[in-house]
């Protein structure tokens, strides 16, 4: 109430879209949101940045009603609001476009589109209508997406899409995108932007989070930094730099994120010849020893799966594999992981992680042979696998028996690619290894990478996130439509150049 | 836009014809049965057959609701024999209920309704359990069906009572229309399968039409997004419950009319009948997959493979067998054609 | 539970049905009159022989002054009779068991049943078409129940002995429920339109056949008898649709099995074997007052 | 190092503490039937309780292996009567099966073993339709449950055999160890509880120390990430069902020892105990939660709910009212104690 009145002594016209008075959230013993008071400016575009666990997510659940809060009060235009349920925070016009797609993999994309609003005729639905109406929608947003398709038919990013396409459709106020670019390569990511930025002229508030900084002063008016659950400060973007928000969100500097370790490659590991199978046709490339092999292109490139075939999941139907020169065949995952292939694979929620399961266990997972004398485990070995990882990748868990569900997203990722880490394995595939990773364990995560290069072993890593794959890749190859379409060796080709490619223009 | 039009045309063709090949199962059996035996396709015969097949059939498209939500009702059985007793003490009265003091409940009207009315009380109570309690519905349903026994026996001390009401019990064997039959007999569509058409119809509808129905898959599908929505995810639920066991009072009364006994350990088993039926005819037990049409094709199959091994004179334990194999092969085939489109 | 009163618990086979529910009415009705603690045991089902195994232990835990059963399977109760015989007198009720540790035994013969079955049916088809010949069909209400089996037997024992005119051409087991003896009638009256006789060899089954041949209007071409009785069947009686009813007399096996394990308690001298008999009710002789007392037993 | 060591003592002593409190509950209601019931805290009803529980707890356990993997079960009630109808057969022979013919299979270990063969050879049906035909685990257990009745029922057309071997039914009655009981009688533990304890142990050890007992949960947490992590997810569904149906086998041998008999049409029902015993002890329908010692003390819990119930002369109606409404009580709790930690 005080604050309300010397805000408006000020000469404040009007108090700020969205207010947080020391609002704050404990999950058990986790403490992870501390008194947290923050203001959100109508028609500004807001940035929240800070390390993995800091709390980004928690703070948006908050606002959007998916969890009550411990204490503090939320503010709409100065008066109290309980945001209890996500219904209340539909009416008050806030939306969210979740760290994770919370979507319904059954239902068509159109349906989707509009659960919770459906249009209605007598009580009757119409359905197409509806159809039609979300082909026009997601046509006005650039995304070429098929609007009557089952959800489950699209990839990852293809459903970060809809859900950003549902989001902005909901006639919003306050919009909230918590890492919206992950799986999204650059052209997505331009439309994403284009759209925030109309969204703003329109007076539409945003509240942007993401790991990737150049993003945040790309867009953002303002940045507001989280560490540990705590606010530490907020700029005005124009008035700070990388440097800055980085001491401000881990209390260092990075010298260097793209950690090169320049290794020597040795012999050829794996070579493909004019591999085919679902999603991708006539891939021929090889992985030598010592080598970071990076594969880019749009979404729906055919990136995933042509990975998930050299691992054995969905095996390839015509083409040469070869191992170490020995054409083999590579029928399923005991295949691949017994030449000494490994995958993290890219969506940790489905395939990664064995979320109601500890840390510990989905660490150990792929290594429990080692870890154990025939059939019987060996306690020791098991708990101190999985403390050295816990430690190397700095993953924020309460202890190695908490449950994976209970991580931020960024950190459940850790668990995703440390469980392979230990594992020994001779090829690496990183399907999006750092997705949601925050700047530091990046910079750990290729530290990492460098260690398992000069062990010998060879990597073939996906990225959308170009910056990530032209710095670290020794080869890159770019995938168009399920072909490859063209290759580079290091430094070869620009950012500019290797995009055109990918689109295909 | 015409692409669309034509993708949504030809995903709508697909789904009536995945029911559609079940329907062709079932004539296939039909045809086979007709051959087989020389009495299978009389008026008669299909008249008995749409009557027996009736009340798993209403169970079924019930418990397709519930398993739309990826939930599971293991007590539709306890409630219909529940049901049925319920009907038959206020239609006939006994003890201090005499139909005197029962005044309007003693009616067929009243009883019927208060029937009804006491399955959505149950399905209230299975909500309650499950959305309130946060019990697992195969564990919350299961207590109730112990409980409803229960209390029913001791309403009972387990005689059956017998309904003297004959316009009651008529109607079970009563029919509406009826047009030639091939053997030159008139065929008079029973009025227990004009039943099942009463549920089918409003059942295709709400599920299909109407936004609840959408969100019954949605929370099948990912309960958590469709909370994230808007959706009133509890309601949804209690609403899913409700259903199936209105469904369930609704075939027990059905059930006192076929039988003109009240009895609660009748019913005993169909649960399992009514969820085989319903997997049969294309539903998900992992949930937010299923159509009403296939339930009761589903329950139809099954009675035709009792009916027709009846009429073969078959060794009932034979029928056992062939029922669990039959089921095997039936979801198999299903499974694999879903694969494939 | 009255202190000094004598305990003498009655474990029936299945508390569910009506039949047991008349045994225990009896047994209730004894101890009243007699000054006895009756609890009301028994299995939920009839072929639950493990459960009333632990019924039959729980109960001489309790160390009663004896004990009343009505076994569910032959074999399988005999030694947990011997063994519970050790402690308390065993009086048994209904069906043997395979023991002879019994202090006295009040049956009705199940064999015996079928047989009497089989010899109204036999006579109801001959007083309608003249001859004691023709289709005849038996539905079993459960398998692998003892009582049923024995019903069973003796029901086909007797039509192959005595009755080489009727040919039994269906002999169907169901699963306990009203509706499926229906279902199972009706399709019998489909596929053999010759049917002359049906024997439903308990109470439910009855019901269902009963519901079948009256929906189908059969109840003058197909005589069906059935065993045991209540409203429902007492009504099909009177108007025809069954043509015979095997009533035992529940109600005093339950009386007379309290009475005398009360009297073997207390050092008495108990008559070894009582057989309380079956009897054939039809409409002719139903309102006779013994078959009266057989049909309207006082269970309230 | 230290830090999350300590917090493992702190998990390890909850996650005993969890199990405690049901025991605890089961302790509590042992103490108010003493009170309650002169008889009840006697030698001679001790073991009763500890024979009459045993058979439930085995199932419950094998029940849990395959619901730790989010799988179910319904078939372990008929496969414990089709074991103890085998193992009779196998001992007695009958028709053309005379011991003479069978040899070492008509000796009580060779019959034993060849029942338990069939067991683990159910199992792997069970694994086959599961994993190579992609049926619910629902619908295969549901229709092997008929096809194993009907096969029985076809085999023994519906009778009984009678074991006359009396060293074979003698083991039921059996016991060894015995100690001085408070009641100054002595206390035999009972043959049948040493195998409770001959499955638990074994089963502990595999559940919480062995590789494949965690590939259990893993693959009911997320079985495509278990196979991405190179479980064979395939080899441990099969192990799952391989080791319930080898449990209701082993049952089946304990009940055919028990009541002398062997009949398929025996244990029906049993299923849902043996699923109610898992999930009052604690294990999720969902998977990925469940432990081996959790489902013996709910078996313990709802024998000495009959057992308690039969003591006090409470009307049978009664306990099924009772079982329902405890069975609500107790999931209810032991959620709410789960969520608090
Ligand atoms: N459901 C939950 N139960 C217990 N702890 C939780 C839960 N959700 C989040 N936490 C904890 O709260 C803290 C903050 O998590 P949050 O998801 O907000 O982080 P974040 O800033 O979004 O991180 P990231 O960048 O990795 O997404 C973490 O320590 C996390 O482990
Ligand atoms: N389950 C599925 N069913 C049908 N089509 C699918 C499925 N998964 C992927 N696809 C299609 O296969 C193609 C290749 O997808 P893939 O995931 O390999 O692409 P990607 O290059 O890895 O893209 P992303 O960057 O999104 O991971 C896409 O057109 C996609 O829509
Ligand atoms: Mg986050
Ligand atoms: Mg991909």
């Amino acid at each position: 109430m005080s604050i309300q009145v010397r805000d408006q002594g000020v000469g404040a016209p009007s108090p700020p879209l969205l207010a947080l008075e020391r609002l704050d959230k404990r999950f058990g013993a986790t403490h992870a949101l501390k008194a947290v008071d923050l203001a959100f400016e109508e028609g500004e575009v807001h940035a929240i940045v800070g390390e993995n666990g800091a709390g980004k997510s928690t703070l948006i659940k908050l606002l959007t009603g998916v969890h009550p809060r411990s204490s503090g009060e939320i503010r709409w235009r100065g008066a109290p609001v309980a945001i209890a349920t996500p219904h209340e925070a539909i009416a008050l016009g806030v939306n969210a476009v979740h760290q994770e797609v919370v979507l319904c993999p059954h239902l068509s994309v159109a349906a989707n589109l509009y659960l919770g609003d459906e249009r209605t005729r007598f009580g009757l639905l119409r359905r197409g209508e509806m159809v039609r109406a979300a082909r026009v929608l997601l046509d006005g947003l650039g995304f070429d997406l098929p609007a009557d398709a089952p959800l489950s038919s699209l990839t990852i990013g293809q459903q970060q899409l809809v859900a950003t396409a549902r989001a902005q459709s909901r006639g919003v106020k306050f919009l909230i995108f918590d890492e919206p670019t992950a799986y999204l390569t650059r052209r997505e990511a331009a439309a994403l932007f284009a759209l925030i930025r109309r969204l703003k002229a329109e007076g539409v508030t945003i509240v942007y989070i993401s790991h990737r900084l150049e993003e945040v002063f790309e867009l953002s008016d303002r940045v507001s930094v989280l560490r540990d659950g705590a606010l530490v400060g907020t700029r005005t973007t124009a008035d700070t730099d990388e440097a800055e928000l980085i001491s401000l969100m881990i209390n260092r500097t990075i010298e260097q994120i793209y950690h090169k370790v320049a290794v020597e490659p040795g012999a050829t590991l794996l070579e493909t010849r004019s591999l085919s199978g679902e999603g991708f046709a006539d891939v021929s490339l090889s992985v030598r020893a010592g080598e970071i092999v990076g594969l880019y292109g749009l979404i729906g490139a055919g990136r995933s799966e042509f990975a998930q075939s050299l691992f054995g999941r969905r095996p390839s139907r015509s083409g040469e594999i070869l191992w170490q020169g020995r054409p083999v065949s590579i029928r399923a995952e005991r295949d691949a992981m017994r030449l000494g292939i490994a995958l993290s694979p890219e969506s940790r929620r489905d395939q990664g992680l064995c979320l109601g399961l500890g840390v510990g266990n989905n660490l150990n997972l792929p290594v429990y042979g080692r870890l154990s004398w025939g059939p019987l485990l060996r306690g020791r070995a098991e708990a101190r696998n999985a403390d050295r990882q816990i430690r190397d990748l700095r993953i924020k868990a309460a202890s190695r028996h908490a449950p994976a569900s209970s991580l931020s997203g960024g950190n459940q990722q850790k668990i995703v690619i440390g469980k392979w880490l230990s594992h020994g394995a001779k090829l690496f595939i990183f399907d999006e290894p750092t997705v949601g990773v925050d700047v530091g364990t990046k910079a750990e995560i290729y530290r990492l990478f460098g260690d398992l290069l000069q062990a010998g072993a060879g990597i073939v890593m996906i990225s959308s996130y170009l910056p990530e794959v032209h710095e670290l890749a020794d080869t890159l190859h770019v995938f168009r439509r399920g072909a490859l379409v063209a290759s580079h060796a290091r430094g070869e080709a620009g950012h500019e150049r290797i995009l055109a490619e990918a689109i295909g223009v | 836009m015409d692409e669309v039009d034509a993708a949504k045309g030809r995903r709508d063709r697909l789904a009536l014809l995945l029911s559609l090949t079940l329907f062709l199962l079932l004539a296939a059996m039909w045809v086979a049965l007709s051959f087989a035996t020389g009495t299978f396709w009389s008026s008669v015969n299909i008249v008995n057959l749409l009557r027996q097949g009736a009340m798993i059939a209403v169970l079924a498209v019930g418990e397709t609701f519930v398993i739309i939500t990826a939930g599971i009702d293991l007590s539709v059985g306890a409630v219909t024999g529940f049901a049925s007793m319920i009907v038959a003490l206020l239609l006939t009265g006994s003890g201090w209920l005499t139909p005197l003091h029962l005044g309007f409940l003693s009616t067929i009207p009243g009883a019927v309704c208060a029937t009804l009315a006491i399955g959505v009380l149950i399905g209230l109570f299975h909500g309650f359990g499950i959305v309130r309690m946060g019990l697992p519905p195969f564990i919350m349903t299961l207590a109730t069906l112990n409980i409803l026994r229960g209390i029913g026996l001791l309403i009972t001390r387990g005689a059956t009572i017998s309904i003297t009401n004959d316009a009651f019990t008529g109607f079970s064997l009563s029919s509406f229309g009826s047009f030639p039959f091939t053997d030159g007999s008139t065929f008079r569509v029973p009025a227990l399968f004009w039943m099942v058409l009463l549920v089918a119809v409003p059942g295709y509808v709400f599920l299909g039409h109407t936004r609840w129905g959408r969100y019954l898959f949605a929370i099948g599908s990912n309960r958590e997004a469709a909370r994230l929505s808007g959706v009133n995810t509890r309601a949804i639920t209690y609403l899913a419950y409700v259903l199936c066991s209105f469904c369930a009072s609704f075939v027990g009364v059905l059930l006192a009319m076929r039988i003109g006994i009240g009895n609660p350990t009748q019913a005993e088993g169909w649960e399992l009948q009514a969820i085989a039926s319903s997997v049969i005819g294309g539903t998900s037990l992992f949930g937010a997959v299923g159509s009403v049409q296939g339930p009761i094709i589903g329950s139809f199959i099954l009675t035709t493979i009792n009916n027709g091994a009846n009429l073969l004179n078959l060794n009932s334990f034979w029928q056992l067998v062939i029922t669990g194999a039959l089921i095997i092969l039936i979801v198999y085939f299903d499974n694999l054609r879903r694969k494939k489109s | 539970h009255a202190a000094g009163k004598p305990t003498i618990p009655v474990i029936v086979k299945d508390t569910t049905s009506f039949y047991w529910q008349i045994v225990l009415a009896g047994a209730r009705k004894a101890g009243q009159d007699l000054g006895v603690n009756v609890p009301e045991l028994g299995a939920q089902s009839e072929s639950d022989i493990a459960g009333q195994i632990s019924i039959l232990e729980n109960a001489v835990a309790g160390k009663p002054a004896a004990v009343v059963i009505a076994p569910t399977e032959f074999k399988a109760l005999g030694k947990p009779i011997d063994a519970a015989a050790k402690q308390v007198k065993i009086i048994g009720i209904d069906s043997a068991a395979d023991s002879k540790a019994f202090t006295s035994f009040l049956t009705t013969d199940n064999v015996q049943g079928g047989r009497i079955a089989a010899d109204g049916l036999a006579a109801a088809i001959a007083a309608k078409y003249g001859k004691a010949e023709g289709d005849v069909a038996l539905i079993t209400s459960l398998p692998g129940v003892g009582s049923l089996d024995q019903r069973a037997k003796g029901f086909k024992e007797e039509i192959a002995a005595k009755y080489p005119g009727l040919k039994l051409v269906a002999d169907k087991v169901a699963d306990g429920k009203a509706t499926t003896a229906l279902n199972i009638m009706t399709d019998l009256i489909t596929a053999n339109p010759k049917l002359r006789g049906v024997f439903a060899s308990n109470l439910i089954m009855a019901q269902g056949a009963g519901q079948a041949v009256a929906e189908n209007k059969k109840a003058d071409a197909i005589k069906l008898i059935g065993f045991d009785s209540d409203d429902k069947l007492i009504g099909y009686l009177k108007d025809g649709t069954i043509a015979g009813l095997i009533v035992q007399d529940p109600y005093r096996m339950g009386y007379d099995g309290v009475k005398t394990a009360l009297a073997a308690s207390k050092g008495e001298k108990v008559q070894a074997n009582v057989d309380t008999g079956a009897n054939l009710i039809t409409k002719a002789n139903m309102d006779g007052a013994k078959q009266h007392a057989l049909l309207f037993p006082k269970v309230k």
